[in-house]
């Protein structure tokens, strides 16, 4: 495992931001298989230390995009879990009144700018929260998360054209998980990916995205030349989902096989990783560790309990929020 | 007659039409091994290899356009577009190249193709993955544009869709994919620009589009019931449209209800609706009325989301209204 | 009271929102030292620099992109859209992503952005340069959309727009930028929502929209010559649309034509018409008269292109047939 | 310059090739600054090397796909000087029967799909044409031209990627002419664009675009080869426009030197250059050269002759085409 400079403090929790990804998603995972949660979602267990990682390496006031595969991004950006389970199960408290859900969520206190339904589809946004950063003189830094899939994005080379013309402090973070949707990368990426990013001028960086601590220190680095105004960067950061495509995608063995699977889960778990050097290094005893687990189970559960209970929006909110500044845009002055 | 599932229609639809023409093939992401995520393919693959079931990169605009230049030099694309929603992201080359080939080139190219995708709500997809966007595509000349409302239609418009030396993009609603229909096994196609009457009336006219036909069928009985006998009508395609058809009905029953699962404001119904008011209009005994889904982004809340979208309770009622003379809006 | 031409209404509207609130930046192909193609910005990079007049590569959806996330993040893009045509390059990033922000975030983000575009044909630049695609934009709820029909709005609206919290499209007719009108010295916005009686008249309505109110005008000329008095009216924005005053016409006169240079079918006449139609159906003595771009690709040869848009005689033709009682569709 | 395989009449349809679109813009422009011509156009003075290098290394069943700067491509391609003239005047004899003008040129006879009015939008029917090719055993090749400044478009990248997963038989041709519109390459691409190509594994290769021989050698080798499956392939030009971007872009010293436009003229001119070459290698004579050069001068001024007294189409056609096998789109049954 890679060293980092941080402390203790850091250490332990960046530790528990991981265990919370992954007990907020078996929690969520358990919630639809009990069709107590209605649409669809997408999980992110086995690539915590990508988002933790990289988030961990920000302060609230630096902002990240997400996608379709967001609850890992969120939790790591600070989200709460309770408004994480308002929002997935469509209810008031959400952090998006319920509006949003599981492929919208967003946490725009601290900084999430939102996950995103249309592959690629942020890639714009946070190339413009780059700009805003740049022309307001302020030094915060934007990252924006996507997999490899949507490399196959044409706006993608848009806005690295431009971040690069303009060294907009925004860091590409590529999570190649291996697969978009039931197709394994090599099918749908020709050619090399960080090579696109250099073609353009941009610093890229493969790291491993199952070693929280190589994916934290690199992106320490990389957030402090990127305030300086060396950005932008890119990193790809290689990875696996031990879950399906989507939480339906259960007989997978078309597209990859269990053996892969099991490799990946037995043996580069980032949790377990990093749990070991924990406990290796002394930062912490399996006792503490056991504990942090169990309490963080605790928060779910009680969270996802509350979800459950909570209000609907009231049906007068259908038409709320479509305009800024217009209470009902269907009432009948504007209809 | 044997019943197929709105899915199955098409899957038969696409092979028949690969196995008449080797020129077709299926092109989008996830269209191969995987079938697509509503599984409308599987099997395809397998009878026609990955060389006409043509797995992408997920690159809208690309594909697209790749299948603007295959169409124009001999080949029939078939575009899988997963979601409807993704039709923003495929404008460029479908209105501005597509639909315009043929025309500027004084008819000398064409673009021989289909977009399927499909339109719909309620299934709890959230903003990005539940709208009904078929009023934009409709709008732009050069495009034809087919709703097919079971899968009898699924299928005999998909079989015309390929065979068309035209663009065509044809809207599935995605929650009808397991809805079975009597569908005939011997080959059949449905024409272009045929509205079908699925339910005689006398007292108004219904005309409902895609999963909208369902819902006027269903107000259809509720109003039965009530002794009004409600005439309800599938245009099947809204590019061509079937005027004919519509303003007869019209003419009959003197009274109209629109009914379209696009948000309504500058969509498929003020567009049918104008039609009948502006060639029935001395018929009418009432405006025409239009129903359309809400004018707000689709929210994800199932308290909300349902909220949004035409049923047959509110077209029975706004029926009612209409008969009953009492018309809220006309002052 | 001094005049001046569209081009530089629109340029003061800029200069003035951009020295009033330093988030306003420019941001488009060839808008700083070229100051666009048809030199409607020049002068403003000299003032504002190139951090706020922003010249991009040719990437319509990245900057398209790039601006939403910049409005989300305290900034107020004008997005420069060189040909209204480009549209459908970035209708994924305005529809999906800008148009839908405030409201997929229950409240809690939004995105105040202008989209800075044009419109009309008759300009021999053929089918890829001389669409008027407003109808498209005008369906997708989130977004408002404003059509400046004379140097006048054009600087009034724009500045609206910039200040508003909402994404806003503002198309401006392409050939009208040298065209002069009287526009004050002292500061003043256009709300919108608020439709402009252009001319008042007691026999017909004409619903102009941006370069179809002076096509209305010329029209109501030439029937005043004849004795109909036709009242004229410009609804400036048709999201936010004044159904009040545009419903109020139709009762006083009875009779209405909608004229807009967007294709006709599935576009902005229908949705007008058939809200005269629904509010005003019993104050109607002749159906509302639709009179849109033809549904053709624009053509380059100038004896073809010119035949596609309503002109004055052809409006004056339709209003006399309506006030004749005369309906050719009717039947 | 380049030496080069072919014989005498190749070189001298070359030749003639190059004077043939040199001479259809200085003809082209007159008609504009006279006001004869309706609308806007592009010219490609300057270029010819590259439209006349490529093209001639094409048979008629290869196909291209041109650009708003597509009259030389056009001619290249096999066009005759009547029906172009024809389709700039909007004339029933055009090519598109006076539909299309200038940025829609087509002529799908001689493999040309047509000019685009959307700057890349040609990039995606050029891939679909090889996939073609590809699907149906042939073993055509299909060349995309387009400018420096389309490099910025997404869509590029999109269908290079599909391009090189499928190995399909097409070559993507930039023509760098240093400037898209009023501003210089170097501000909106940034690093390399080559690099870009081979970033999606493809072979790329930046030549002199002034050098006719060097252009004509370097596609037949890369033809051939695409012809045997070992496509695609880049190919970035390096040339130079002598006009404005369009016509109407007169007073051009806010992006361009008097000095740097003199200097293209002066000392690399593709028309001179290899005239010279031709002379110096006893190919042809400077009298030869000339009889042809006025033989091209001659057809020219008698097809625009031709052109501004042909027909306009009729009115009845502006509903024609709208669809394929539908005479009339606004006849009563359909409208
Ligand atoms: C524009 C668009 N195209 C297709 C989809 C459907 N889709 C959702 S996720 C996905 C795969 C994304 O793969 P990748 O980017 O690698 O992310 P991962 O799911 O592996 O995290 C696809 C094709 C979509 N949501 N948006
Ligand atoms: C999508 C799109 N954006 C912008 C334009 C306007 N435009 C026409 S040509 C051009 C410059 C193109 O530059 P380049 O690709 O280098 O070609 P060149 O003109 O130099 O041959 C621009 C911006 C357009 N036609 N299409
Ligand atoms: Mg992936
Ligand atoms: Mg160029």
């Amino acid at each position: 495992m890679a060293q980092t400079k941080t402390n203790t403090e850091d250490y332990l929790r960046m530790y528990a931001q991981m265990v919370r990804i992954r007990t907020f998603e078996d929690t969520a995972n358990q919630l639809y298989l009990s069709a107590k949660m209605p649409g669809l979602t997408h999980m992110y267990s086995g690539e915590e230390a990508v988002a933790v990682g990289i988030c961990e390496a920000l302060t609230t006031t630096d902002r990240i995009t997400s996608t379709h595969r967001g609850h890992g991004h969120c939790v790591a950006k600070g989200a709460a879990f309770k408004e994480m389970f308002c929002e997935l199960l469509g209810k008031e408290e959400g952090y998006c009144r319920g509006k949003g859900g599981s492929m919208h969520i967003a946490d725009q206190f601290n900084g999430n700018l939102g996950a995103n339904a249309i592959v690629g589809g942020s890639m714009g946004i946070a190339t413009g929260s780059a700009f805003t950063a740049k022309m307001q003189g302020r030094d915060d830094v934007t990252v924006c998360f996507f997999g490899d899939g949507a490399t196959a994005q044409g706006l993608l080379y848009e806005v690295m054209n431009m971040a690069a013309l303009w060294k907009l402090p925004v860091i590409y973070a590529c999570e190649n998980n291996g697969y978009s949707e039931y197709t394994a990368t090599a099918e749908i990426a020709a050619g090399s990916i960080t090579a696109r990013a250099e073609a353009f001028g941009i610093e890229a960086h493969q790291v491993d995205g199952q070693d929280v601590l190589a994916v934290n220190t690199l992106t320490q680095d990389l957030v402090a030349r990127a305030r300086k105004g060396e950005g932008p960067f890119f990193l790809e950061l290689m990875t696996y989902r031990y879950h399906g495509h989507h939480v339906g995608d259960i007989n997978r063995e078309y597209y990859r096989s269990k053996d892969e699977e099991r490799d990946w889960k037995d043996n580069r778990d980032p949790i377990v990783k990093f749990r070991g050097w924990l406990v290796d290094q002394g930062v912490a005893s399996e006792a503490e560790i056991e504990a942090m687990n169990a309490e963080i189970k605790q928060d779910a559960a009680e969270a996802v309990e509350y979800a459950l209970n909570a209000r609907y929006p009231a049906e007068s909110e259908v038409d709320m929020h479509v305009y800024a500044d217009i209470e009902h845009a269907l009432a009948p002055h504007t209809a | 007659m044997r019943e197929i599932t709105l899915s199955q229609a098409v899957n038969e639809a696409l092979a028949e039409e690969m196995r008449r023409d080797d020129t077709v093939f299926i092109i989008g992401e996830d269209v191969a091994e995987a079938g697509t995520p509503f599984k409308v393919l599987s099997g395809l693959v397998e009878e026609f290899g990955t060389g006409r079931v043509v797995d992408t990169p997920i690159a809208e605009p690309g594909f697209m356009g790749l299948a603007v230049g295959a169409a124009m030099t001999g080949t029939r694309p078939v575009v899988d577009l997963m979601f409807g929603d993704f039709l923003y992201l495929i404008m460029d080359q479908l209105c501005n190249q597509a639909a315009k080939t043929h025309y500027m080139s004084g008819g000398k190219m064409r673009a021989p193709l289909v977009v399927r995708t499909n339109l719909g709500a309620t299934r709890r997809s959230a903003a990005q993955h539940s709208q009904s966007l078929h009023a934009l595509v409709a709008h732009i000349p050069g495009l034809k544009v087919a709703l097919p409302s079971s899968a009898y239609e699924a299928k005999g418009l998909m079989k015309t869709a390929i065979r068309d030396n035209n663009p065509v993009v044809i809207f599935e609603d995605k929650l009808m994919y397991n809805d079975k229909a009597p569908v005939p096994e011997e080959e059949f196609l449905i024409p272009f620009g045929e509205a079908n009457i699925k339910r005689p009336g006398t007292d108004i006219t219904l005309i409902g589009t895609s999963s909208m036909v369902q819902v006027c069928e269903k107000a259809a009985e509720i109003l039965s019931c009530e002794g009004i006998e409600a005439e309800v009508i599938d245009p099947r395609t809204i590019v061509p449209l079937d005027e004919a058809t519509l303003l007869a009905s019209a003419k009959k029953t003197s009274r109209v209800i629109v009914v379209d699962e696009g948000h309504q404001s500058y969509g498929v119904t003020g567009e049918i609706a104008s039609r009948i008011n502006e060639k029935a209009f001395y018929h009418l005994d009432a405006p025409v009325l239009r129903m359309g889904a809400m004018d707000v982004p689709v929210p994800f809340s199932p308290a909300l989301e349902d909220l949004t979208v035409p049923t047959p309770e509110a077209v029975a009622e706004a029926a009612r209204r209409l008969m009953s003379g009492e018309m809220i809006h006309a002052a």
